[in-house]
């Protein structure tokens, strides 16, 4: 291991700390990291923005290929810029107007053939999966049914509508208990992946120089 | 002037969504190019958006610094950690003493270094942070208030135990003979399964219907200048 | 103070110790739980052992240091899997912070498996644009991305020889800590006829449920489970030939499983005491 | 590819003495060309009919005559050749004394590496010396690449036109046509049938190759035919036929392709004729020699007649598409209009909101303040919006109470409006003297400093109730926490799916999804909010009467149609046509 390497886990670790200090409560530690953390991935955005928007889309572009149609988006970035400063902001609109407006005319057709009809298609589909798979499929699509009245907004929720609309509900509470169990997942996952840099990369690779 | 600041951004918004749209009925090659030639543009302004938030991000701790807000100190931090993470990697910089030189291949230098060793632990760490809060509140605010958060954390106790090993130790543990055929008393893998494949998927997809639906009004408002959010304030 | 209350007013820092001392022991002391690989991981496994050697995969990286234990696994089983299967992997990432991770990612295992980039492999690198750039690739990928991250040339390269565009790969897989696997399925798998697989943080896991259900995703890796499901499936077939370490996600499991029982305990237990001390209460009024 | 295009030429024989040839492989009793529906006129579609089943040793490939009239699109004016061979000759010049040495650097760093990596692991003290070494070889092969690479820009920055010709493409592609045509005139299209490919009345029931699949379609006016469609042929490389084609780094032209694919051109007559094979078999594969290519046993070629790809100018398998397309929109646009017309429009009750009064009334009662919070995002967010749209009236409420409001924000556009808002309440209440600016204030903007000091607010003044509109991210878990530790009556409405699971367990009332959005219309009562809702309410009614259809269909197959299995099918085929994603 070179040293260059044991210094910088030296820092990872100390970093690592130093947002887990925020655990006892909000401190300058925690203060430092999160403006440190904020500093350096705004640097990195800007290499990323440098190397892999302005140097391929248009500087190479224009002076390799000699596209100098790239120049147009090029001046409606620019403009886009200009909305930090108040009295040109209104230029950034042109672009803004350009790519969501385009945008929207690409998102109506295309969501409507790569999700909602696949989505639509699947739930009514033919029974045809033997009694377990077509009883399944007779809860998905009463799900589906009770999930979309509960979020019916047209019908007051009474009686049979409010019935159903439970049972909607019901069904909604269900998805968001396997959300919430997989999100309490995810979040024990990142710490699991914290505490393996402590142990085997710090604790034991730096400071028993155990391992690789 | 008032025409430019106000009309032209909705007719342009309007003359690029027909066309997007209108285009996707459209087989020829030219159509795909007049696709292409969008999404390009459309990469590059997307660049220059970005770009947009970083610089208002550093013009904030600027204004900061400037006005000596409370807390400028860490703006400080903020600026420098900023100027040296760019420089080092837009100057043609690299590790060329010894000990530093192994740890990354040429093309990286002290660029990677700071991301590998500030970056990762730091945004790693960000949200790991969580799992600490989520076990107090576990203890704490998780109550089976109504009949919904009883049922939202019953399936979530479910999930929890069944999509780790405990749950496939335990399904597999603990099984009765029936005719010959073991059947799992606590099959925690089975139900799992069974909730995320099927009531799990159905609510989802009844959400995501929705969603959809609402995605394309948002659509047809934008094209047709009803919604001008996205225009900002001002005249 | 009897035990009711002394659960219902637990000190954090009693809590914070406990899981933090069940996150640590059995990373120190691994029990080794088994992993039982589920279908919907097998339906990324499958698809992609069963593609013929010489298949071009697409893998996007869309995901950043903070979901790093999560997901960078994943991207490594699936990397070790194409190049011990002779698929041709190309790399890309629409998340502005994921190149530096891919990139480790796949310079370790290239070497590992002695690769070339630009014949057997190619990292793309990263493009602004999402819905853009993955609309651009249905098209040209050689135009979408002019050059790979290390700056050469993708038209000149051999593995571009043989594919162009999206609808050209046998497969797909999108491995997102965001939103990313819809626009995939929406703008490349769906319209282009390209089947794909989907690894997410288990955070949005369960959204993606529908997708796996109508077919439109061969299979669905959820978190940190479904990434170790992967490495476990990948060492049971090649782990001794190809000499494949115990993955990080794997070596997790213990660690997982410990600290889910003790929050499941948690709450059950003090729901229990909550409805004990909402009794009590009824009960003092009724007295009073 | 060479020995392709022989077995093309023996091929042609074959049809000379058909009747030898014909008994031997299946013959297609009827063929057609045609041009492919909806597509950019780049395809041509082949149907052909087998009488029976093909087998698995047969092998079929479509062939098009190619002549040289394609050349010349891609023939070099003179001025071009003269610029090209220029060009070229700098290039050579210029990158003649690198080359070597670079190739040189390359090997010399690879062998350094491991000869590096050898000497770690074993301890060696001559690491260090490799080190050096290495980095040296490394840092040469790398400032050499570099000029290489620059080279090749300039090269090409010479050759590209404007409107993006490449000049050196064109030739390439010029070069590789000769040297196909020097060989015949006819052109592999593409081979359709692989390794157990079987082929009943022209469908192609299974194939190896995932891609060949998506090559069928079927005929626009017969759909029970099946077309395989074909657009691109493959022109051979010359210098892979001089036998010149090497690997080696030091070689210019290095990455130069085998073959290159070139497409059909568009509204050109071409001849197809399909060739063919039965291969000689090795159990269920076919039998290899010892060049890895199978053997052919018999073959034949049938013309196919002749066929121009054209352009279509609108795509049938969108039809569906279209009318929902249009269909949403034009609900949509009627929808906001009804509602400028009349806002009153009805939207259902909503239970989060019925508790907004009583939380506040527990608040006033108690003495204490009513913390609201709009979220983590800017204005630009809806759910901020509908966030805001709420939070006027919780302040009217509060203004009619007399209690306190507290609103830490985290975004400065946010606390304007949302001050804004509050003091137009009070206001309208006839209460402006109670409106309190201070208590509409701005905290920070980092995420987690903005949570644990509005958590510190929650400690300390402990509110009677709390409110969480708007978008949320990890944090809410904190919020919700606290807030449910100091006992306060909770109510959360966020669209942010992920959070949801957490304001669920933690409050006493959430608004879930679209309910915040639709509490925020029956609020705000806001013609563009209101009217899409409605808009999307009618887009999810049709979605249920379509589901309800499918169910009564089941029920009648289930109960009376046992007799007739026929119908269900009838039905799902009609219902398919409507929601089939194609």
């Amino acid at each position: 291991m070179t040293i260059g390497e044991i210094i910088g886990i030296w820092v990872a670790a100390g970093l690592t700390l130093m947002m887990f200090s925020f655990i006892y409560r909000d401190n300058a530690f925690f203060k430092l990291g999160e403006h440190l953390y904020l500093g350096i991935s705004v640097g990195y955005f800007v290499n990323i923005q440098y190397w892999q928007v302005l140097v391929p889309d248009v500087y190479r572009a224009i002076k390799v290929n000699h596209d100098f149609l790239a120049l147009i988006p090029s001046i409606l970035g620019i403009f886009i810029l200009l909305r930090l400063i108040p009295s040109l902001a209104w230029l950034s609109r042109m672009s803004f107007a350009f790519y969501i407006g385009g945008f929207a005319g690409l998102a109506i057709p295309n969501v409507l053939h790569g999700y909602f009809l696949p989505q639509l298609f699947e739930t009514l589909r033919p029974f045809d999966a033997g009694w377990a798979g077509n009883l399944n499929q007779l809860v998905i699509l009463l799900g589906v049914f009770t999930v979309i009245i509960f979020f019916f907004f047209s019908l007051e929720h009474k009686n049979v509508v409010g019935g159903i609309s439970r049972v909607g509900l019901f069904f909604i509470m269900v998805s968001f208990g396997a959300s919430f169990g997989y999100t309490v997942m995810a979040r024990i996952s990142l710490l699991v992946g914290r505490f393996q840099f402590l142990i085997d990369d710090w604790i034991m690779g730096v400071i028993f120089r155990q391992g690789g | 002037m008032l025409f430019f600041k106000r009309q032209w951004p909705i007719i342009v918004a309007f003359v690029c969504g027909i066309v997007m749209w209108a285009r996707y009925y459209i087989p020829t090659e030219q159509s795909q190019t007049l696709q292409d030639e969008f999404v390009r543009w459309a990469r590059i302004l997307f660049g220059f958006a970005a770009m947009l938030g970083i610089l208002s991000l550093l013009h904030h701790h600027w204004n900061k610094i400037k006005f000596k807000r409370p807390g400028y100190g860490f703006s400080w931090i903020t600026l420098v950690a900023f100027v040296i993470m760019a420089l080092t990697g837009l100057l043609p910089i690299s590790w060329q003493w010894i000990g530093f030189a192994e740890s990354f291949r040429d093309l990286d230098g002290p660029h990677m270094y700071l991301f590998e060793y500030m970056f990762v632990p730091m945004q790693a760490t960000m949200f790991s942070v969580l799992a600490f809060f989520i076990a107090s509140a576990g203890f704490r605010a998780f109550r089976a208030r109504s009949v919904e958060a009883t049922a939202l954390l019953v399936a979530g106790c479910i999930i929890m135990i069944g999509r780790v090993p405990v749950g496939d130790l335990i399904t597999s543990g603990w099984t009765a003979s029936i005719g010959g055929t073991d059947y799992s008393i606590l099959p925690f893998a089975q139900v799992t399964d069974w909730l995320l494949n099927i009531p799990n998927a159905a609510a989802q997809r009844g959400i995501i219907l929705g969603v959809i639906l609402s995605q394309i009004a948002i659509a047809v408002r934008i094209i047709f200048g009803i919604e001008r959010t996205y225009m900002g304030g001002g005249d | 103070m009897d035990f009711v209350n002394t659960i219902l007013n637990l000190d954090r820092r009693v809590i914070y110790t406990i899981v933090g001392l069940l996150v640590a022991i059995p990373l120190i002391w691994p029990f080794s739980l088994p992993v039982i690989p589920t279908p919907e991981t097998r339906g990324i496994y499958n698809a992609m052992d069963a593609l013929p050697p010489g298949s071009h995969v697409m893998i996007a990286a869309d995901f950043d240091p903070a979901s790093k234990p999560e997901l960078l696994p994943m991207l490594e089983a699936l990397l070790a899997h194409c190049f011990i299967k002779d698929l041709k992997p190309h790399l890309l990432t629409l998340w502005p912070s994921g190149p530096g991770l891919a990139q480790q990612a796949i310079e370790r295992q290239a070497e590992k498996y002695g690769k070339e980039s630009g014949t057997d492999w190619c990292f793309l690198g990263f493009r602004y644009g999402t819905v853009a750039v993955i609309l651009g690739m249905t098209s040209s990928i050689t135009d979408t991305f002019v050059t790979d991250f290390y700056g050469k040339a993708t038209s000149s390269m051999p593995i571009y020889e043989r594919v162009s565009d999206i609808a050209d790969m046998d497969y797909l897989v999108d491995i997102a800590a965001g939103a990313t696997v819809e626009y995939w399925v929406v703008y490349a798998a769906e319209p282009e006829g390209v089947p794909m697989g989907a690894s997410c943080t288990a955070v949005s896991a369960t959204s993606y449920y529908p997708l796996l259900q109508a077919g439109q995703i061969t299979g669905l890796s959820g978190g940190m489970k479904g990434t170790a499901e992967y490495e476990v499936l990948l060492r049971e077939e090649y782990g001794q030939s190809f000499n494949i370490p115990t993955g990080d996600a794997t070596k997790g499991m213990d660690a997982q499983s410990a600290v889910h029982v003790f929050i499941v305990l948690s709450i059950i237990i003090a729901n229990i005491c909550y409805f004990i001390s909402l009794r009590r209460e009824r009960e003092e009024r009724r007295k009073a | 590819m060479r020995k392709m295009l022989l077995i093309a030429g023996l091929a042609a024989l074959a049809v000379v003495v058909p009747t030898l040839a014909a008994a031997e492989v299946p013959v297609p009793i009827e063929t057609e060309v045609i041009d492919v529906p909806n597509d950019d006129g780049s395809a041509l579609g082949v149907l052909w009919f087998w009488d029976g089943d093909a087998g698995l040793d047969i092998r079929v490939t479509v062939e098009a005559d190619v002549t040289r009239d394609e050349l010349d699109s891609y023939q070099l004016t003179v001025d071009e050749t003269d610029l090209l061979q220029r060009a070229r000759e700098e290039l050579a010049d210029r990158l003649g004394p690198i080359l070597p040495d670079l190739y040189e650097a390359t090997t010399q760093a690879a062998e350094l590496q491991l000869r590096l990596r050898a000497a770690e692991s074993e301890g060696n003290p001559d690491a260090a010396s490799i080190r050096q070494e290495y980095w040296q070889q490394q840092r040469r092969a790398t400032r050499l690449g570099r000029q290489r690479d620059k080279l090749w820009e300039w090269f090409e920055g010479r050759l590209r036109r404007p409107g993006g010709d490449y000049i050196f493409e064109r030739a390439q592609t010029f070069d590789y046509l000769t040297a196909t045509l020097d060989h015949s005139n006819w052109v592999p299209l593409a081979e359709v049938s692989g390794i157990g490919a079987t082929l009943e009345e022209g469908v192609i029931t299974w194939s190896p190759k995932s891609e060949a699949v998506e090559r069928f379609g079927h005929h626009p006016y017969e759909p029970d035919k099946v077309y395989y469609a074909v657009g691109t042929y493959r022109a051979l490389n010359p210098g892979m036929l001089s036998g010149s084609y090497t690997n080696e780094p030091d070689e210019i032209d290095y990455t130069a392709p085998r073959t290159i694919t070139l497409n059909l051109e568009q509204g050109r007559t071409y001849n197809l004729r399909l060739v063919v094979e039965r291969m000689q078999m090795d159990g269920d594969e076919w039998y290899t020699d010892e060049n890895d290519r199978p053997v052919v046993l018999e073959s034949a070629t049938f013309d196919l007649g002749g066929g121009a790809p054209r352009v279509n100018f609108f795509n049938g398998a969108y039809f569906n598409n279209l009318i929902f397309a249009v269909g949403f929109a034009v609900i949509i646009l009627i929808a906001i209009m009804l509602a400028r017309r009349n806002p009153n429009m009805f939207i259902r009750r909503i239970s989060g909101l019925e508790a907004v009064d009583e939380a506040i009334g527990r608040a006033t009662e108690m003495g204490k303040p009513v913390l609201y919070l709009c979220g983590l995002d800017s204005l630009a967010t809806l759910s901020t919006l509908a966030a805001i749209n709420i939070l006027g009236r919780v302040a009217r409420r509060i203004a009619d109470y007399d209690s306190d409001l507290v609103v830490p924000n985290r975004d400065p556009v946010v606390l304007t409006v949302a001050q804004e808002v509050v003091r137009e309440a009070y206001i309208d209440q006839g209460r402006p003297d109670a409106y309190k600016e201070d208590n509409i204030f701005f905290v920070t903007d980092d995420q987690f400093s903005f949570t644990a000091t509005t958590c510190a607010i929650m400690m300390r003044e402990r509110p009677a109730a709390n409110f969480f509109m708007g978008y949320y991210y990890a944090e809410s878990l904190l919020l919700a926490e606290t807030g449910a530790s100091t006992g306060a009556i909770q109510i959360a409405g966020t669209d942010a799916l992920h959070q949801l699971p957490f304001f669920i367990t933690t409050c006493d009332y959430t608004l879930i999804g679209e309910e915040l959005y639709a509490a925020s219309a029956y609020l705000s009562r806001e013609p563009m909010l209101l009217g899409s809702l409605k808009g999307q309410d009618l887009g999810k009614a049709l979605i249920m009467v379509l589901i309800i259809i499918q169910t009564l269909l089941f029920a009648i197959h289930a109960v009376i149609a046992l007799s007739n299995p026929g119908i269900l099918q009838q039905s799902w085929d009609w219902l398919k046509l409507l929601v089939e994603p194609l």
